[in-house]
């Protein structure tokens, strides 16, 4: 118990020891986007009815104004509206990819490194030939065989990032195979399970929130682009950033930018977000492993 | 910073980036620890020498071409190998062509830098060797810098000995190894580890701090003479007998 | 190729640890590609054949240059590599295929120190806990407690705190909870040594495990060690490149070359007068910390080769000063010296448009041939026989003949006398000077 | 003792290793269209078409063999070129792979301009940020990578749009080519042709419509090279031997040229494979938001058109593009690391 409270608490130590260096100011900027993502899709879709996401609920392109502050689109809908509904649906995608991906990418890369040999070989040459392919296209493909959906393209988005967290998983327990206390707690007799536990996975999770924000701000945006491509969501979805831009093209000619501005920021802000998190994490955990090892 | 380093009269803290380059390697010629890291491993070893006496002096390719194998063949290795990549050689290979790269230029003064640490022991007595029939044969100075005792003593004509950033004692390689004046001096002499140990001997305690370091004589907490005085003074290095210096209160005690 | 035979046989005698024959070969670690794309043998001859035995309370100091093999002879005596061939026993038991809870309960009794006592301790475990952790590991064995009570605990930490002040880690109170990033080398290696000591071992095997520490921590150490050998009785395997620290310490010398060992017996004898002329080069290369003392050196040529393939028979002949006509010439210390003599223009002359370039010269075994056209044949045969001449009268007498076939030039070499062990003076040499 | 070896072994030997990816990547595709719940068929009709048809047309297309059987077939029929007829509206019963290769140059000027953009641009910021470590520039630098690597592309050519073909009217916003006939068929990438005809007039034309697409998904893929350039540099501004070439007194813009430089590209190199990924995934989007008529866009339309072979198709050609240049990667550094071949 001891030991899991330990592995959970691990990675977000250096969070608050180091605060106040860049990395730390950013992984916290990072964090507190995040965080009021959360709060605006949670509470958002609450204050702001359904009904102004609807087709001809208003008159049609409108510019910003009082009434409308990121005024109304080509059939009519809030886009205030549409961008708040689209916050909830972005990060229900966001949390079934990443999360599906890190729940099966990890426990497979733990065991590929820790294994060895030619399972491991074989598992890398799949997940290192899956990782080189567009991602965007397999997920694509994936999309047009199962149908739309936000669970459908969470679990085709799944796939594309379970090699991430594979890799990086069995390259760090690698490495850590080969540190010398573990052959030292094997010429202890300690067991495989024991090694395992206390020595390989409490180095390996520090790394799991690193890549858990880079591949979530990647899921946005891979999300974004299938809808995009029109591959993505139901046409009745209240929400969906990718779709609102692909609905905003057409009307970019005769100059109407705020159908295509605000629904763009909102992903940039997201993944911008994501990213300080996880770069920001990245180096702190960086020279943290360093220094341990020196 | 603060100080002053003269070379040939010249004090090389004043000079420009440019005039320094130019000493560097020309003039004052550096080897290291670690031969195996030291070259660039996309570079042949040709283009090493080349680069390396075509930004120094303004020669024919040819000329630089025989140059560089003359430096290579003289550290016995096959001119023809001058065409291969590092990593095709082995430590101690790297490290002759290191030497014969700090040589090319025939600078006055060799400065290298543990330059055995790395190598086994033949191979460690072969470099020595080397580095000793070079300094007769180019006229060259050697400053050596080694923790091995047994290589200053077998290589060394003056040892100076540093202790925490300070120098503690400086004299004839006969004057260290038998009249040690400083405390640490004889503290290391005594601990070192050879074929006729009989008894260990270490000096207590660890090495300081040195963001924090004692005051007096940084020795002090270690030293067994310690006296009141060497907490508050730093001891002035002093000329006890002709050409042998030491930094201690009671130098004169150990003549 | 059969390596050298062994004939000095184990006697089965109250040796704690014996090795009989030893063999560790690693695969050569490199990428896929350059696996596919490398021909021939491509192991490690890491351990090729090594036997010797411990006594109780010994300390046998096994020395040897870097990659000749003598850390992986230690790491197979704890099982932590697996022997390619020969057999390990320790008290009598084989357990050179010893698996599961066997292994385990072995490694009670046979514990190993490494050289980085900082890489050795995990970084984020406490001292306290890194060195009760042995008897959590084994807790099955300390009877009925349960692992976890409070009992049991209480227990592991006043084993520690008592092998804390053991070793001289105090105050043992004050580290109980420092982690290893708090500790200075010394006190960390004092750290790795009352983990191994916990649990009581047998025999220690010591891998480097003072070179990385500071000449004044390495005395209380090496100190520490002989205490700990009078009072508990260790035997000790101690593993180490440093003659003079060996000398010290060690009951019995091991020196090895590239995966044999070359000579073996009691250290006293040894270091008085060596046999071996590896032995004689490395005792000869130790510094004397006297500037009066100062002597010219014959030094052993080149270095140490690369064990994927080793040279024949005697396998520091090429390198040797004292090398007979039969000690292992084959067709590749032809090639190397003919490439070290073009390599000096002032001796090659115009040698190198006959005999060169060196890259064309092919060795296999004992015959070392080169294709040439028709025409400069002859002289080729000519140019090498020259060429012999130079070389040293070991190789040149190890020469069958220089011959020539249609457009190529053959060298051929005589096959080697068969490398034994004897019995010289109270140790055992692997040399023909004393066969 | 290593010797270095030759290239062309190296490259051979990878080229032969990258089958196994190859056939990964083909069974990927497998299982997706035919082995995963749900049928492709049906879905890519989509209630649009009576049961007897779409029966009909999965008999044609033998999807009613067997699995093992399919996947033979299948493979069979990849290695030898045949990639079938399509079965959509707009190019019923012509030949897949003729189709492909009529849209593949589109595609391939597009990631060439693309390439071209973000390596220029991603290089020399990169190198500015490596050489001023902390410094403001680096900083502003670092930002700048992080947050254009995160841009949506589709979103960016759309700002890009508004600003430099609505608002200024510098560029078109749409297609490959307009006003003047399109140049001679012959690589298929209209700047090469046009150049290859002597028409400056068309050079200009293509040029002019190739600036947006290639600005935007280069300006994207820029952000990774600034990261990685500068990871690199750092490392290698420290190394050993350019501590060692200093003290030799090379001078020091040699030393950041020779020394520094060319060996922090030699990772870039080695992670630029897995950035094709990322620049043909963008490039569909591009391409969309373009009007740029690409394999890109001929995925999107086969899908819409339920045209299964065309869909397997380009995914099969995309696959085979991607194993292509990660050889090329690969024996690029072996071209410039003597240490990867021998």
């Amino acid at each position: 118990m001891a030991l899991l409270r330990r592995l959970l608490f691990r990675p977000f130590r250096p969070l608050v020891r180091e605060r106040r260096t860049l990395p730390g100011i950013l992984s916290w900027i990072g964090l507190g986007t995040l965080i009021s993502f959360v709060l605006i899709g949670i509470f958002g879709p609450l204050l702001i009815s359904v009904d102004q996401t609807k087709p001809l609920a208003y008159p049609i392109l409108l510019s910003p104004s009082l009434q409308h502050v990121m005024g109304t689109d080509g059939i009519g809908r809030d886009v205030f509206a549409r961008v708040i509904w689209g916050t909830r649906t972005s990060l229900e995608i966001m949390a079934i990819g990443a999360l599906l991906a890190l729940v099966v990418g990890f426990p497979l890369g733990l065991l590929s490194g820790f294994v060895g040999g030619k399972l491991d070989r074989l598992f890398v040459l799949v997940m290192d030939s899956v990782y080189a392919f567009p991602g965007l296209l397999l997920a694509a493909l994936i999309a047009a065989v199962i149908g739309k959906g936000i669970f459908n393209i969470g679990i085709a988005i799944t796939v594309i990032y379970i090699p991430l967290y594979f890799r990086v998983t069995r390259n760090q327990t690698l490495s850590t195979r080969e540190e010398l206390y573990v052959e030292a707690a094997r010429a202890l007799g300690a067991r495989s399970r024991t090694i395992m536990l206390s020595y390989i996975a409490y180095n390996v999770v520090i790394v799991i929130p690193v890549i858990f924000s880079l591949s979530a701000a990647d899921t946005i945006l891979t999300a974004a682009g299938l809808s995009y491509l029109g591959l993505g969501l139901e046409i009745d979805v209240p929400g969906d950033w990718g779709r609102d831009l692909s609905d905003a093209q057409r009307f970019l000619g005769s100059g109407i930018w705020w159908t295509s501005l605000f629904p763009g920021l909102m992903i940039i802000l997201l993944t911008v977000g994501l990213s300080f998190l996880g770069e920001g994490l990245n180096d702190l955990v960086n020279p943290l492993l360093k220094k341990e090892r020196a | 910073m603060s100080g002053k380093i003269f070379f040939r009269g010249r004090d090389l803290t004043q000079l420009s980036n440019q005039m320094y380059r130019r000493i560097r390697g020309e003039e004052i010629a550096l080897i290291f620890q670690d031969p195996m890291t030291r070259l660039n491993p996309l570079m042949r070893i040709q283009d090493h020498f080349l680069e390396e006496i075509h930004a120094h002096e303004s020669v024919s390719s040819t000329e630089a071409r025989t140059r560089a194998r003359e430096a290579l063949v003289s550290m016995g290795i096959h001119e023809t190998r001058i065409r291969n990549y590092p990593h095709e050689f082995s430590g101690g290979m790297r490290q002759r062509i290191m030497i014969a790269l700090a040589l090319v230029l025939k600078p006055s003064l060799l400065i290298a830098d543990e330059p055995t640490t790395s190598l086994d022991v033949i191979v460690e007595a072969q470099i020595l060797e080397i580095l000793q029939d070079l300094k007769e044969a180019y006229h060259m100075s050697l400053l050596l810098i080694t923790h091995n005792l047994g290589i200053v003593a077998e290589v060394c004509d003056r040892v100076a000995v540093l202790y925490a950033g300070k120098l503690v004692e400086l004299g004839s390689v006969r004057d260290i190894f038998h009249k040690p004046l400083h405390p640490y001096t004889q503290g290391l002499l005594a601990s070192v580890i050879h074929l006729e140990t009989k008894e260990l001997h270490s000096i207590e305690g660890s090495p300081p701090d040195l963001i924090a370091p004692p005051s007096g004589c940084r020795f002090h907490p270690r030293c067994s003479y310690a006296q009141p005085i060497c907490t508050e003074r730093i001891p002035p290095l002093v000329e006890f007998e002709p050409g042998h210096f030491a930094a201690c209160h009671f130098g004169d005690k150990f003549l | 190729m059969t390596g050298p035979a062994t004939v000095v046989k184990a006697e089965p005698t109250d040796e704690i640890l014996r090795l009989d024959d030893l063999k560790v070969h690693f695969p050569v670690k490199m990428p896929f590609v350059q696996r596919l794309l490398q021909r021939g043998e491509t192991v490690v001859h890491a351990v090729d054949g090594v036997s010797f035995g411990i006594r109780p309370g010994e300390i046998l100091g096994l020395v040897g240059e870097s990659g000749c093999g003598k850390s992986t002879v230690g790491r197979a005596c704890v099982r932590l590599v697996k022997p390619t061939a020969g057999r390990i026993f320790f008290d009598g038991q084989d357990i050179t295929k010893l698996g599961g809870e066997k292994l385990r309960a072995l490694r009670r009794r046979i514990q190993i120190i490494f050289q980085d006592p900082h890489a050795s301790l995990n970084p984020a475990m406490t001292i306290g806990k890194a060195i009760g952790h042995p008897l959590r590991i084994h807790s099955s064995v300390f009877g009925p407690q349960k692992t976890g009570s409070e009992e049991f605990g209480e227990w592991i930490r006043q084993k520690v705190l008592n092998a804390m002040k053991e070793v001289g880690l105090t105050p043992e109170e004050q580290l109980y909870d420092k982690y290893p990033g708090d500790l200075s080398g010394g006190q960390k290696q004092r750290a790795v040594m009352a983990r191994a000591l916990i649990l009581e071992p047998n025999l220690l095997v010591v891998d480097e495990g003072v070179s990385m520490l500071d000449m004044s921590v390495r005395a209380k150490v090496l100190e520490l060690m002989l205490d700990l050998k009078r009072r508990h009785k260790l035997t000790y395997l101690f593993i180490t490149h440093d003659l003079a620290t060996a000398k010290f310490i060690c009951d019995k010398i091991a020196i090895m070359y590239l995966g044999r060992i070359v000579e073996i017996g009691p250290a006293r004898e040894i270091y008085a007068d060596p046999k071996h002329p590896y032995t004689k080069a490395l005792l000869q290369v130790i510094p004397i910390p006297d500037p009066d003392r100062r002597a010219k050196k014959v030094l052993p040529r080149g270095e140490v080769p690369d064990a994927v393939h080793p040279p024949a028979g005697c396998r520091f002949h090429p390198r040797c000063p004292a090398v007979l006509a039969s000690c292992g010439w084959e067709a590749r210390d032809f090639v190397d010296f003919l490439d070290e003599h073009l390599s000096d223009p002032k001796r090659a002359g115009d040698d190198e448009t006959i005999l060169g370039p060196i890259e064309d010269w092919r060795a296999k075994g004992l015959v070392a041939s080169l294709e040439t056209n028709p025409l400069k044949v002859r002289k080729a045969v000519e140019r090498t026989n020259a060429v012999l001449v130079e070389a040293p009268v070991a190789m040149k007498q190890a020469v069958e003949s220089v011959s020539s076939q249609n457009r190529t030039v053959i060298v051929r070499f005589r096959s080697h006398h068969q490398l034994l062990q004897s019995n010289v003076q109270g140790r055992v040499v692997e040399c023909l000077l004393y066969q | 003792m290593p010797k270095t070896g030759s290239l062309a072994a190296y490259a051979v030997t990878r080229l032969f290793l990258s089958l196994p990816m190859l056939l990964i990547l083909l069974t990927i595709v497998f299982v997706v269209l035919r082995v995963i719940p749900g049928d492709p068929i049906a879905a890519l009709f989509a209630g649009r078409a009576p049961p007897d048809v779409v029966a009909a047309t999965r008999h044609q297309l033998g999807l009613d063999l067997p699995y093992w059987q399919q996947y033979i077939n299948y493979v069979a029929a990849v290695l030898t070129g045949n990639l079938g007829t399509s079965i959509g509206e707009s190019y019923h019963g012509k030949s897949v792979l003729f189709v492909i290769l009529d849209k593949l140059p589109a595609t391939v000027e597009l990631a060439i301009g693309a390439m071209i953009v973000a390596s220029i641009i991603g290089i020399a910021t990169g190198v500015v940020s490596g050489t001023n470590r902390d410094k403001p520039s680096d900083v502003a630098l670092r930002l700048y990578g992080t947050i254009i690597f995160v841009i949506p592309v589709f979103w960016l050519g759309q700002i890009l749009q508004l600003i430099f073909a609505v608002g200024l009217g510098w560029f078109p916003a749409q297609l490959r080519f307009s006003g003047l006939p399109s140049p001679n068929q012959i690589t298929g990438l209209y700047t090469v042709d046009s150049l290859l005809q002597g028409r400056l007039d068309l050079f200009l034309v293509a040029v002019q419509h190739l600036v947006l697409p290639s600005l935007t998904l280069g300006l994207v893929l820029s952000g990774f090279f600034t990261k990685t350039v500068r990871a690199n540099l750092l490392r290698t501004v420290n190394a050993d031997y350019v501590e060692a070439a200093r003290a030799r007194g090379i001078p020091e813009g040699r030393i950041i040229s020779r020394y520094a430089f060319k060996n922090a590209l030699i990772p870039v190199v080695t992670v630029l494979g897995l950035q094709f990924a990322i620049l043909f995934a963008g490039a569909v989007l591009t391409e969309r938001t373009f009007s740029w008529d690409g394999m890109g866009m001929l995925l999107l339309k086969s899908i819409d058109s339920a045209d299964y072979p065309m869909v397997q198709g380009v995914i099969v050609i995309y696959a085979l593009i991607i194993v292509a240049l990660s050889v090329v990667i690969d024996v690029i550094n072996g071209l410039i690391d003597p240490r990867v071949r021998y």
